[in-house]
């Protein structure tokens, strides 16, 4: 069917398409991945202690996915945020287990942004190449239970100089990747009393420095988080990144990196859960019928493509406000405010629709989508966390402007109920 | 992938923000303005102010940014359209032409003769004339082919007789569009055409149906004579003219941004007021209840204008398959006027006129307004639409809905 | 069919069927509000000043609902609140508009327990013969907006003892049917400092006395709730009810039994509702079906019959439990929040089937059902008021107790995902 | 009306309980006991132990209260029956011998031969065995009467092939009850039979099918040979069988009292643990939660006792027409899990055997069961039961469903 054409040309912007090389991304990303990331590895890597495929890394080293967002002087392809994210759709979509997040992105972008020349020549091939694995060390016991664990204020891990050396004492946890990181990246506190934004330090310390210990944690998507402990210890001056007392802003901006693209790899996840879904509920005869003739069924599918479908507008728009270099608070906070629970719920109705099947762990995905969807929401701040950001927003807005016109008094005096004065005249006249 | 404007539209933005803060009376009220505007303009004084605004909106092209100039229109995009839209809903401005220009408009274009478009286009882009929308009969509401309103030929003339009902009366209109059998095949949906109708001639009357909040009429048709080129596109193919003219009106920049306004007096009335001796906004339950509608809100924004883009893509990307706006709209409304109001306590239940009344009763208002929301088709029949086109789910037909109709009758008759 | 019997005999209690007084009661009150308290007195009533039938009134005292839960001794039949409940049903199912709640709950229950023997005698046999109107007045502009409005401590209108009379000040909101009443029953505050449930007295204010005045509120629901103000009333000492700074204890048990009324007139609304909309959905024929084939609707009407039913057992235990001199504190909060709530959803539902016929204000009264059920979700304690007494009543719930038996360590190693241990042993045995 | 119980049901409840107090380990915790006597009772060791505490409460008879003394029980009426239950289920023990108890015993008690009782009733009743109820195939899940698994007559023996799958494994099975394709018909009601099959004959084989939370089995049968006094009932009359048995599943007071229990464990640990120097419970989200929980709880248990008491009454009520226990467990079960995981923040996500695991993990065990609860159906099925029997909505019957298939498909072949 063709439409007339009222208007007599097309505008460039609000363009909620992805270009020609996004594309191309995305199509590299799909096929190597349906390949690769089977099922069956996403299942021996879950129950495995590495949580994930050193074979792999390597391959998408060469695939230059540890590069995508890096300048061509460290080896990088310099993409964008966004293109990162259509990346991280399509390692959500199958569940790509790795430590890319942590490496490429929060401690990697950490130092490309906070980090001295010396660092960045040193650290960023490197990672490029797949040779290094970085881990980001932030949230600890206490304030991951006290609601503060994304912010300043919530850190406690401390550093004390000590000659040529800082000295790093106390705990964190859930930190992903831990494990199998060549480096920490450590959030430490380096100041009392202030805006604690203001008293936070990054190190780098080498994952295997003595007096560190890790206990890996046992969590609902088997993903590998651990608490760290750091007793005393020591840490090269050299190896802080970025100024002293000046390491919460770099945090900052990756983590909001982070979310947007732990966004993305949600959005993903739904729309591999959506097809999944829809697929059964036409294939699947019950009462000699699809059971998606049932508006029971189809209400889940109906709500499944609206939560997918607004995650990925709101991902976007915050992705792509990153790789513009606008102000994204706002945008970023809503993305995850909203992703992370309309992905809960887009794997609920899944389960809804899929029942039994859904339900076992040996013949689909689904029950580890829909923990990985749990984990995704609670990292780098959850749904309240990120709800009280947009209420911070909130805050700021100015007063609704006002019209300038003059007063009619034309809501003073009357309800809008009942009939009209003008209907008489009208229905009479 | 982009979500700002150019330079150029957002300059077309301010201008057009530019005339209603101008034409817009200082005590203006976002939760109001549709009384004026649309909904029911209640008084007279109401009515002329809201059609004086309009014609001064389309001497100035704004009601019909997209259409061509001959028609009264400023020949912009669909996008440049998507923005004027936007700006006139953040003000909570819904024209009392409305109908005219988002349905008789679009189906003008689509399927009227040079001589109708030259007719009836300038008069509805220039704000001058009123229509309304007489889709739904009593037999009639989700099962929309279902009309029996029904035209006779009789020489160079159709009489029509039967009723429609529910109609949005957004002031005395001057014409109907309305959707008429005209004649009696199985399925039944290729039967029907599209009428235009002057809203006045002998044998039309009204009847005022009061409603929860709005105002609709009855519409009877006794004898009524119309000319035979009151008829709209294709005798019998007024059903699909209908749906394929339904597209313009799935994309919508406006209704969000309404919801943002709003939320901004809200916001501002939370700033403003105290509870046990501290802003509103600084309660925790008040807090999160204005972040979730804010962060529900940019979602409805982002489905309005994905809409709106796709529609201006949609010849690289054909008929679109589904639009959640609706869906988000009628889904979250509701829940959110429920919090509002219950933030407002036992004051919550006062109306606008009442002495003691908080935010002018906005809140009371809407609650009320989004406890039966069903403008536009209710939200299952939204919900059927997107299983079908958006999803390719199994569908019952029409002619499938026959059989069980037919099986039903038989196993109740058992 | 019948059913097998296993058991041998029935058991008395745990009933959840009315008594034969109780049916009989029921009956009458269906019988005469069907004949009496049409659609067209329920609209002309909304839409007047009075908010009530004056003839109405005198016909319920004939059939002795004004006396029902009083003492014989004053003119009463010795009912229970329980008894009150099933009348309350009925009324609420037809919307049945009346100061009874006001006249013969809040203030004649309120003066039955409290007041001294001279007031009884007084008051209560023009009560029960309808020939007196009274009305609560309690919440107040501050208290109603802060959260406090039914707690002591939202009290601020103040009484002072001046020779033989007490003077009263101060300002009180949505008081139900002032604009009718004969005496207001006046909360005021008698004491400063302490626990204010301590220095709660109640008056009777004539109220037609000077310096009194009223304004009318216009409410959602049309119901007549008035603003009141005291300035410098004077009222005699004898017109306490009660003893001074002993209001409160009296006035919260009939708060709780209004409350449970409240629900009770819900409940009856509800099962009107839900009858209205299964009927409309087995009748309105669509698409060559009753609407009622599609599961949409039918979920609709599901979730209908469960929010009426639930709601129905929580009043009626809360009811049973007062008629029996039980304690109930948990029982009624837990069944004004519940009910408030879910006949909000129901008629939500109904509108949701009803569409446009049940938005119409001339050809049904669902739109009046929705907000009358507003009204009383607010009346007496809100959903979110109701549910903070519960809450308090968890803070008092002792530690659940624990087992005895031998520790076995049955739970300390092994998670409860996979085959079980036994599992081999048995396919393979 | 009355809510309340007369002074020898109270006793009979505190005998019960100190049951319980005694027999339960001192390291007990609600949330996984299950784990012990249901659900997948995982080690040897809590096998044994929860075989031997069914055995225990089998000898005082608090299996099967309600059922005679002749099969094992105590003569009790429903009401009692209903405490027992009740109680059992406070303290989160789900017998191994459940299916037993509350599907084949009453498909015995309804449909059983004198001998077949004698045979299987007191070893129920004793807790000396475990039944697993084998209805679901791969192509009968919601649509229960599409079994597949047939029985063939060879002499004195039926033949029986095909699969059973989803299967609750409580343990190690001693017997099956089944449903099982004795003609073929239509409908294809009217073609099933009921046998009781011991679990270890040749030809019967077992595949685990790992779950979310839970654990259940595949069960093949490959040419199973059975004697004729296998069939409970009368042969093709399975369905209606099961059915009419369904009846005595739908009641239950164990639901209730075990959300009870746990939502008191989690009242007591939010007392007992401070959040930014304050117990949890002075949270206002929180405390909001735990209430909006307790209300949800209460208002299970009544629906439990409703049924419970309709139950009891049947004789004078007529067949119950619908019971909203399940509805209201599953609408709010799901809701209320996710309240409680995001109480706890990251440490949601911990799993029982972490380290730095909060409350021993229960939120996390909880959520994830609750992420698919389908156990005696889908709600959705629940919804058309309620639908049908209770309001008598129109209703697509099997007859009905055939035509629309056969017209589906005829509509996708065009």
């Amino acid at each position: 069917m063709t439409w007339a054409k009222f208007t007599t040309e097309r505008s460039r912007v609000m363009d909620f398409s992805i270009n020609e090389q996004q594309k191309m991304l995305k199509q590299v990303a799909r096929d190597f991945l349906k390949k690769e990331c089977t099922e069956t590895l996403v299942r021996e890597i879950e129950s495995g202690d590495e949580g994930y495929s050193p074979e792999l890394w390597r391959k998408i080293a060469d695939l230059e996915w540890l590069g995508l967002v890096y300048p061509e002087k460290y080896g990088g392809t310099g993409g964008s945020i966004l293109d990162l994210a259509v990346l991280y759709g399509e390692m959500g979509r199958t569940m790509f287990p790795s430590p890319h997040l942590s490496t490429v992105v929060l401690c990697g972008l950490a130092i490309l942004n906070a980090g001295n020349e010396e660092q960045k020549a040193e650290l960023l091939p490197k990672i490029v190449n797949g040779d290094l694995i970085l881990a980001l060390a932030l949230t600890e016991p206490e304030s991951s239970w006290d609601g503060n664990a994304w912010d300043a204020g919530g850190v406690t891990v401390r550093a004390t100089p000590d000659g040529d050396n800082y000295v790093i004492e106390g705990t964190k946890i859930f930190v992903h990747d831990a494990h199998i990181a060549d480096y920490l990246l450590c959030v430490a506190k380096t100041r009392d009393g202030g805006n604690p934004e203001g008293g936070i330090t990054l190190f780098l310390v080498d994952a295997k420095s003595p007096r560190i210990s890790y206990t890996l944690l046992d969590t609902t998507a088997g993903d590998k988080q651990s608490e760290v402990i750091f007793d005393n210890v020591r840490v090269p001056k050299k190896n802080m990144v970025g100024e002293l007392n000046s390491g919460w802003a770099p945090l900052a901006e990756v983590m909001q990196q982070g979310a947007v693209l732990l966004c993305a790899a949600m959005v993903g996840a739904g729309e591999k859960v959506l097809e999944m879904t829809v697929e059964y509920a036409k294939t699947r005869i019950q009462f000699e019928q699809p059971i998606g003739i049932n508006q029971y069924v189809q209400e889940q599918c109906v709500y499944l493509v609206s939560e997918v479908d607004c995650s990925r507008w709101v991902t976007y728009q915050a992705a792509w406000r990153i790789s513009q270099g606008l102000p994204c608070d706002y945008e970023v906070a809503i993305a995850k405010t909203w992703t992370s629970n309309a992905i809960e719920r887009a794997c609920w109705r899944a389960h809804q629709v899929m029942a039994g099947v859904g339900y076992t762990t040996d013949r689909g995905l689904l029950p580890l989508y829909t923990k990985r969807a749990k984990t995704q929401q609670l990292y780098l701040g959850d749904s309240a966390y990120h709800l009280e950001k947009v209420a911070r927003q909130l805050d700021k807005w100015p007063a609704p402007e006002m019209p300038k016109g003059k007063a009619l008094g034309l809501w003073e005096k009357v309800e809008y109920l009942g009939t009209p004065e003008w209907y008489e005249r009208f229905a009479k006249g | 992938m982009d979500f700002e404007f150019t330079e150029e539209q957002e300059k077309l933005r301010k201008e057009i923000h530019e005339f209603f803060v101008n034409e817009l009376p200082l005590d203006y009220r976002a939760g109001f303005i549709e009384v004026v505007t649309r909904g029911a303009p209640f008084t007279e004084e109401q009515l002329s102010f809201g059609m004086a605004l309009q014609k001064k909106a389309g001497k100035k092209g704004y009601l019909a940014p997209g259409w061509g100039k001959e028609s009264g229109g400023l020949g912009l995009t669909d996008m440049e359209q998507g923005i004027i839209i936007e700006e006139t809903g953040y003000w909570g401005v819904v024209w009392p032409v409305s109908l005219g220009l988002g349905v008789c408009g679009p189906a003008l274009h689509l399927f009227g003769t040079e001589e109708q478009k030259r007719k009836f286009l300038p008069p509805i882009a220039r704000g001058e004339v009123i229509w309304y929308q007489a889709q739904t009969e009593p037999d009639a509401g989700s099962d929309e082919a279902n009309v029996q309103l029904r035209a006779v030929p009789d020489g160079d003339d159709y009489i029509l007789n039967g009723q429609k009902t529910f109609i949005s009366a957004t002031g005395p209109a001057d014409y109907l569009y309305t959707l008429v059998r005209t004649a009696d095949v199985k399925p039944k949906h290729r039967g029907l055409s599209l009428f235009l109708v002057p809203a006045k001639v002998p044998g039309i009357s009204y009847r005022p149906i009061p409603c929860m909040s709005g105002f609709t009429v009855d519409i009877f048709f006794d004898d009524v004579r119309v000319p035979k080129d009151s008829l709209l596109g294709q005798l019998n193919r007024g059903f699909y003219h209908a749906m394929a003219t339904f597209e313009f009106e799935r994309s919508g920049t406006d209704d969000a941004a309404r919801s943002k306004r709003y939320l901004e007096e809200l916001v501002q009335f939370c700033k403003e007021t105290k509870r046990n001796g501290k802003p509103l906004i600084e309660d925790p339950k008040v807090r999160e209840t204005l972040a979730q509608i804010a962060v529900e809100t940019e979602v409805e924004r982002l489905c309005g204008w994905h809409g709106q883009w796709y529609f201006a893509e949609r010849e690289k990307l054909g008929p679109q398959p589904y639009n959640l706006l609706e869906l988000i709209f009628k889904t979250y409304g509701p829940i959110q006027s429920k919090k509002m109001m219950d933030m407002f306590g036992l004051y919550g239940q006062l109306k606008k006129l009442s002495p003691r009344v908080k935010f002018e009763g906005q809140v009371e208002r809407r609650w009320e307004a989004m406890r039966s929301a069903h403008g536009g088709g209710t939200i299952e029949i939204n919900k059927v639409v997107i299983a079908d086109r958006g999803l390719g789910l199994p569908r019952i037909s029409t002619r499938l809905r026959e059989v069980i109709g037919q099986a039903v009758k038989e196993e109740a008759a058992r």
